[in-house]
């Protein structure tokens, strides 16, 4: 019975497109609305979230008008969900097998309880797990193995594409090699459409295929990998590359960006990135730049680009 | 191999904890004052010789235990006497037995009234708690699911005032609405005396004796359920694994059913197992309301009466039947939770 | 695309204001602070309220006892012939006292230990947790049956009795949450830098399980409340103390239901019900305020999740 | 979970036991009897409760029957001789009594069973009975021939609560031990089913040598609440109930199917303000202690507490009006033995405030409470009553407000019966209790009570020590002529009030009623009320 707080607008302005086989990095800092943004696409906010405007098209039709049960059909069967920390995103009670065969089950992917069970050992076996542990319960997995028994239950009905919001989180570096280089096989093998979220850029340079970089819950800068490691347009992603350590450049120094990014319920009036912009100006902090197009398939929100 | 290991330090922990239970039921009743021989009966024929015979008969003459006389007051008494004629290895012997000892009321072992009485409780307090725990999940689930809805707000209110009611108050009132308005029976578990047609009809009876205690039962517990499952399925209701069941396109009914509904009773069986003991306080007030005669009812007259031994029986058989819930709860959590077995 | 996330705001202030400022927005915890309230005043100002003094000294008559409700006595007379609504308003105030003192009983037993336990772990905490545990599943009844017949029924020593019966849960509680606090960093730092172990305690640990422990206490003095009106109704209750249980106590031993009168039933009956209602919304309301956690639910009512504005 | 299933389910449930119809009792004419009480064994050598002595009454016969008026006739014998030294009693046993069972009923089942109440240690209430038992022997199966160790006036009431018991059973089981569930007797009802705390039922003799009930059988039926045996009459659950609150009277009244009986009951009972007025070298040397108020030992003190007493207010709080002001420990429902020529002391509290003047006992520092006349220490009473009781707590407020009028502080303090009883007797530590006591049809016990002999023992719960008193008891214990015992029973009546032993606040009334659409032939026309008595049980029949 908690009164109404203050609505925080999480997302404004975000727009992208992703192809057939596509895989596309969404980059920015904790906190930026990179999980919003996931978990909007699919309609699965929490209570106190809401879609207020927009439009999220999927093969033609907008996913924000169906109806709750048509979302059902969609999720899974269609966009499937890798979520970081998998050993919260399993039910702690049920074998990996009944988690995974759930879903089949659920979009009729298979009809036969044997089938749905092969099916099972399949995507576990495809994903490197030994069949024989789906009767085994999450706990009984190492952190690395969770992920993939994630990656399985996510490509359980062969979805058109997978979002995966930062799948290696929490795991130690070498797992986390395993997991990327299993997931972009996957992505190969099965031309799946990949949104890739991630706070690390070298994943990023090594996977992606466009990158969307979010900054307090607007699009910052959007484009193709190259022209993003390349040429990028707004500062934050220039800020962000420069942090990020470059092993082809070992004397470049290592720079962080000063401040922290905004909290959602106190957005400065301005351009979201203001505070901590190298190249302010004044009306940075009193008009929300535009959304410029320096190029056709290049989009970057920062009054630099006017002119 | 583990989880036998675990039924096994649960297992002695129970054991250890009964022993326990046994000795203070030992020695509490022992510090009572007064007279036990005399315990609710102040009848002028009672001579002191008579009285004499009595104790030797409770065998109240012996000496509580080595090196004490007795405890209220409290005499120290020889230390060096045979242990085999203290009142402790009396009881305790007794007790092994499955005697209870003999209630100074109505002169009858008290594990036959006990036994008698219990069956009758088992039943009301099952079929009542069997009816609020189900009716306290589902509306607990309900609320749950629609947080922060009338729906929510509703039911919440309502468990709440539930639990607000005093028992043997409510008892009173529905007994004189149910008697009245309804033409049901107020007291008793059967119509005296009746010769039944059929099996139907001696069913048929008991239920309609069954109905105003069942109800007034259901009413206390119910809220107590809801409130918990409540906040345990909200709990879950955060949980990761949710968004990852909803994002797989679960319809809402089978996330509730396959994914809230197991996890969330976990601590609803801790909390009924616990219950237990507050159960019987429940059937204590609802039994004399009702006059069911059951164990609560037992309890009741025996504090009237200042019956100690079956007192102490009831005490034994409670704390015992509690401390058993809470090992097969136990045993059950760690079945609903697979953690538990094989961490 | 845009999406908004409803979060609790204002941030989260510290201090009283701040509490009081998350607080009054919660209605649970609001009513049933004014129910306590009520409840409290009509127990502070009792002389002022009644409009008679229940000990006076009045010549009854037969018509007197069991009165309908009339003008002059708005909730008719009880058993003695004495006003309803004068005692029901001074029962207030031994039911109040009861609640308070005997869970504060509780909440000092409870917490202690609960401290204790957390604090120091190792075989402390194991001896103290097996004897909460035992405690747990001893019946309360027989325990107070045989207190009372060892003390004198007086109000004090019921408060006694009530409170010894009830800290167990509170012990489990408070040591859950002194685990947790136990392992924060300011914590450490302090038993780093060489603060003994009653100074982190009194200074680190208590300020951050106080909130639990006042949650706690809301409860509790429900449960005393009603724990007194079941001492009072197997008649192990001080009858000279005009407590709302003694008032149903008396009502049914002398018969007011088959008299009639269900007045002098129903009016402390919900007293009873009004406090303890009170108590218990406070405390849930207290709870979910400090501890909210609707705002991550995902299985929430469905018309928020997509809400356009028209012509989006 | 199917939820929609389990909802059917209960409702289903509640549905069909809403419509089971009520009981089809085909067990012929039954009288469904409703009280709060249930015997605590069947075994009378143990029994303490009157519950078992109600149903004994029905389904057991003695020597003697007692009549509503007071009276007593023989019951299993013809007739009786005296021996003129009032020493040999003998009876000759009725022929073609049978036991239940079908065995006879003889002489020697008569011997057998006064032998097993005068022999057994473990009936520690019945040796009362059979203390002046001097040889019980039956020279035939007719014959009872009964020796006493002295005279009695009162062998009637002596032998009246000594059933008969068969000794074909009786003599193969352990008397103390045995439940005597199937209680077979020959008295004109029999045991059917027996469920403690549950009901009692039983079934009609038909073919009883004296008389046999017109009805088929009578149950009573255990209510653990008052408000739920009242409500049993009421929805007609029940066709008479033996007890009930006095605040149901008057709404009962008001029901055209039921008639209440209001009237003095069977068993006499009295309920009384004990002083502690033992005298220091009348201490008990063992348990005494001996603390009261010295200012009960001044009989002004107690004359001026009994002035200061309003009986009447008590007994309308109390009891609704439904009692009567009482005099001394014997109670009207004794009937003949009941002194009523005593006249009350006046409720007068200007006449307490000036005898307590009088006597010296002021209130020198104006706190509203008396001093000792030495100004020792204030007139402070403890008051205490059994926290069992449920009329006590309104006595004790009422007194405590009335003795106030005057300057007499009370202490309230309601007790454990067990602690209560260890601070009453022989222990005398207390100032004024509240209690009372249930008696014989015979005055004798509760004459013995005020003996100088009995303080020791315990029964004595005042203390008080009288030799002309003492010496009066004796003599009336060996009066063989009734009437001259009853001028010694009044003159030793006479001795207690005008000392002001106790306080008597009420004889309490019994309150009984019964539905007038069920059954007629209640006797209510006797001295006393007993419904469940079988003087009415065996008349009454049904309504046609």
């Amino acid at each position: 019975m908690i009164a109404d707080g203050v609505a925080a607008h999480a997302l404004t302005d975000i727009s992208f497109t992703l192809r057939e086989g596509e895989v596309l990095g969404v980059v920015g800092e904790s906190g930026c609305g990179k999980t919003t943004l996931m978990l909007s696409l699919l309609r699965l906010l929490p209570s106190s979230g809401r879609i207020t405007s927009g439009e999220v098209l999927f093969m033609g039709r907008d996913l924000l008008s169906l109806s709750e049960a048509e979302m059902a059909e969609v999720r899974w069967k269609n966009i499937a969900m890798i979520f970081q920390g998998a050993m919260n995103a399993l039910n702690p009670v049920h074998t990996i097998g009944r988690q995974i065969g759930e879903a089949i089950i659920r979009h009729n992917y298979v009809q036969d309880k044997k089938l749905v069970d092969n099916r099972v050992a399949e995507l576990l076996e495809m994903v490197g797990i030994n069949p024989d542990r789906r009767r085994q319960y999450p706990h009984q997995y190492s952190g690395g193995m969770r992920q993939r028994a994630m990656i399985a239950m996510a490509l359980a009905c062969n979805p058109q594409i997978v979002i995966a919001d930062e799948p290696t989180t929490a795991l130690d570096v070498m797992i986390q090699a395993q997991i990327l280089e299993l997931l972009a096989t996957l992505q190969e093998k099965l031309g799946l459409a990949v949104l890739f979220v991630t706070h690390d850029l070298g994943v990023v340079a090594e996977m992606c295929d466009s990158v969307l970089v979010m900054y307090g819950g607007v699009t910052a800068e959007y484009a193709d990998v190259d022209t993003i490691f390349n040429a990028p347009q707004h500062p934050y992603t220039q800020e962000l590359l420069r942090a990020f350590p470059d092993l082809s450049r070992p004397t470049g120094k290592l720079v962080s960006i000063p401040g922290y990014p905004p909290r959602l319920t106190a957005l400065p009036p301005g351009c979201r990135f203001a505070p901590r912009c190298p190249h302010v100006m004044e009306r940075c902090h009193q008009e929300r730049p535009p959304l410029h197009t320096p190029s056709p398939t290049h989009l970057a929100s920062c009054h630099l680009l006017e002119t | 191999m583990r989880y036998f290991r675990i039924v096994l330090r649960k297992l002695a922990w129970a054991v250890f904890t009964v022993v326990f239970v046994i000795c203070l039921n030992f020695f509490l009743f022992r510090v009572l004052p007064g007279d036990p021989a005399r315990a609710g009966i102040r009848d002028p024929r009672l001579t002191r010789q008579a009285i004499e015979a009595i104790q030797v008969r409770f065998g109240l003459d012996k000496p509580v235990i080595n090196c004490v006389e007795s405890l209220n007051p409290f005499t120290p008494g020889d230390c060096l006497i045979n242990p085999l004629q203290t009142q402790f290895f009396i009881y305790v012997s007794n007790l092994l037995r499955g005697e209870l000892g003999i209630s100074y009321h109505s002169n009858r072992p008290v594990a036959t009234i006990l036994r008698e009485q219990l069956w009758n409780t088992i039943l009301l307090i099952g079929v009542a708690q069997v009816l609020a725990i189900v009716l306290g999940m589902t509306l607990g689930i309900a609320a749950a699911w629609k947080a922060r809805t009338p729906i929510d707000y509703l039911a919440l209110l309502g468990s709440l005032m539930a639990w607000s009611l005093p028992t043997f108050w409510l008892g009173i009132i529905l007994l004189f609405w149910g008697s009245t308005s309804l033409g049901l029976p107020t007291a008793g578990k059967s119509t005296p005396g009746a010769n039944y047609a059929t099996l139907w009809q001696q069913w048929a009876d008991l239920g309609r004796h069954l109905i105003l205690p069942t109800l007034t039962y259901t009413i206390v517990f119910l809220g107590e359920y809801m409130l918990i499952m409540r906040s345990a399925v909200l709990d879950v209701l955060s949980e990761d694994y949710i968004l990852t069941a909803k994002a797989k396109g679960l319809s809402t009914f089978q996330i509730l059913k396959d994914h809230a509904l197991q996890n969330a009773m976990l601590p609803m069986v801790t909390i009924i197992a616990l219950n237990l003991g507050f159960t019987v306080a429940g059937a204590i007030q609802i039994e004399s309301v009702f006059s069911w005669p059951g164990l609560g009812k037992a309890i009741f007259d025996a504090v009237g009466r200042r019956d100690y031994p079956v007192l102490q029986g009831a005490f034994l058989l409670i704390a015992v039947a509690v401390i058993l819930a809470n090992l097969i709860a136990d045993l059950f959590y760690s079945y609903l939770d697979p953690r538990v077995q094989t961490e | 695309m845009s999406a908004v996330i409803t979060s609790k705001a204002p941030p989260p202030a510290t201090g009283f204001l701040g509490f009081w400022h998350t607080f009054r927005r919660n209605k649970m915890a609001v009513v049933g602070l004014f129910m306590l309230v009520m409840a409290i005043l009509t127990a502070l100002f009792a002389p002022q309220l009644a409009p008679y003094d229940p000990k006076a000294i009045t010549r009854v008559t037969i018509e007197d006892i069991y009165a309908r409700p009339s003008a002059a006595h708005w909730l008719g007379k009880d058993d003695a012939g004495r006003d309803v609504l004068s005692s029901f308003i001074y029962g207030s105030r031994v039911s109040l006292i009861v609640g308070f003192f005997a869970s504060m009983i509780s909440i000092f037993i409870g917490g202690v230990i609960g401290i204790v336990a957390g604090f120091y772990g190792g075989r402390v905490e194991n001896l103290l947790m097996r004897f909460t545990d035992v405690m747990l599943v001893i019946p309360d009844l027989p325990l107070t049956v045989v207190i009372v017949a060892l003390t004198k029924p007086s109000l004090f020593n019921i408060i006694f009795v009530i409170g010894i019966v009830g800290w167990t849960g509170t012990a489990r509680l408070v040591r859950s949450q002194t685990l947790a606090v136990k392992e924060r960093k300011f914590v450490l730092r302090a038993r780093a830098i060489g603060a003994g172990n009653l100074h982190i305690i009194r200074y680190h640990i208590l300020p951050l399980v106080l909130p639990l422990l006042v949650v706690n206490t809301v409860l509790i003095i429900s449960l005393a409340i009603l724990n007194e009106s079941t001492l009072s109704f197997l008649g192990l209750s001080d009858p000279t103390t005009l407590s709302w249980g003694q008032m149903l106590n008396f009502a049914f031993t002398r018969g007011a239901m088959s008299a009639g009168a269900w007045w002098v039933l129903v009016t402390p009956g919900l007293g009873i019900v009004w406090l303890v209602l009170g108590c218990t919304l406070l405390g849930q309301g207290l709870e979910q305020v400090l501890n909210p956690r609707l705002e991550a639910h995902h299985l929430a009512a469905g018309p928020g999740m997509v809400a356009r504005r028209l012509g989006d | 979970m199917k939820l929609k299933q389990y909802l059917a389910l209960c409702l289903l449930i509640f549905l069909l036991v809403a419509c089971g119809g009520r009981d089809s009792g085909d067990g012929g004419v039954v009288l469904n009897v409703g009280w709060a009480g249930s015997p605590d064994t069947l075994n009378l050598g143990v029994a303490v409760l009157t519950e078992a002595y109600t149903i004994a009454e029905l389904v057991y016969e003695s020597m003697y029957q007692l009549n509503l008026d007071g009276t007593y006739t023989l019951e299993v014998a013809d007739t009786v001789l005296l021996s003129d030294d009032g020493l040999v009693y003998t009876y000759k046993i009725r022929n073609g009594i049978t036991f239940h069972d079908g065995e006879p009923l003889t002489a020697r089942d008569v011997a057998f069973s006064y032998r097993l109440y005068q022999e057994q240690e473990g009936y520690p209430f019945l040796s009362i009975y059979t203390y002046y038992f001097d040889t019980i022997e039956a020279p035939d199966d007719s014959t009872l021939v009964l020796t006493l160790t002295e005279p009695i006036p009162n062998i009637e009431s002596q032998l009246l609560f000594l059933y008969i018991l068969p000794e074909h059973i009786w003599s193969e089981v352990d008397p103390v031990e045995y439940e005597n569930t199937e209680m077979i007797g020959s008295g004109p009802f029999k045991m059917k089913e027996y469920r403690q705390n549950q009901f009692v039922h039983l079934e009609a003799v038909k073919n009883h040598h004296l008389q046999s009930p017109k009805i088929d059988g009578v149950i009573f039926r255990t209510y653990d609440n008052q408000d739920a045996l009242v409500q049993a009459l009421r929805t007609g659950q029940v066709d008479m109930i033996t007890e009930m609150p006095n605040t149901a009277v008057a709404t009962l009244r008001n029901d055209s199917n039921i008639e209440v009986v209001v009237g003095p009951p069977l068993a006499p009972s009295v309920t009384d303000i004990i002083f502690n007025q033992v005298l220091p070298e009348n201490c008990p040397p063992d348990d005494g202690v001996c603390t009261g108020h010295p200012a009960l030992l001044d009989r002004t003190v107690r004359l001026a507490l009994s002035h200061a007493t309003d009986k009447q207010q008590i007994i309308d709080v109390v009891l609704l009006g439904l009692g009567a002001p009482g005099l001394t420990l014997i109670p009207d429902s004794l009937g003949v033995f009941y002194n009523d020529s005593l006249v009350d002391y006046a409720y007068d509290p200007a006449l307490a405030n000036r005898l307590l003047d009088e006597a010296g006992y002021l209130d020198t520092n104006g706190d509203g409470v008396r001093e000792m006349p030495d100004g020792s220490r204030p007139l402070t009473l403890r008051m205490n009553w059994p926290s069992d009781s449920t009329s006590a707590p309104r006595m004790a407020e009422l007194l405590n407000s009335m003795w106030g009028a005057v300057g007499v502080r009370t202490e309230l303090q309601a007790l454990d019966p067990d602690a209560l009883t260890a601070i009453c007797c022989p222990s005398f530590d207390f100032d004024v209790i509240l209690w009372g006591w249930g008696s014989d049809p015979d005055p004798g016990f509760l004459l013995s009570v005020m003996l100088t002999d009995e303080i020791p023992t315990g029964n004595s719960e005042t203390g008080y020590s009288n030799p002309a008193y003492d010496a009066l008891y004796r003599q009336q214990a060996v009066e063989l002529d009734k009437n001259k015992r009853i001028e010694l029973i009044w003159e030793m009546q006479r001795i207690v009030f005008e000392d002001v032993v106790y306080i008597i606040p009420y004889y309490a009334q019994e309150t009984q009623a019964y539905r007038v659409d069920r059954f007629t032939g209640w006797r209510t026309d006797g001295d006393k009320v007993a419904l469940e008595d079988p003087s009415s049980l065996l008349v009454i029949e049904p309504v046609k």
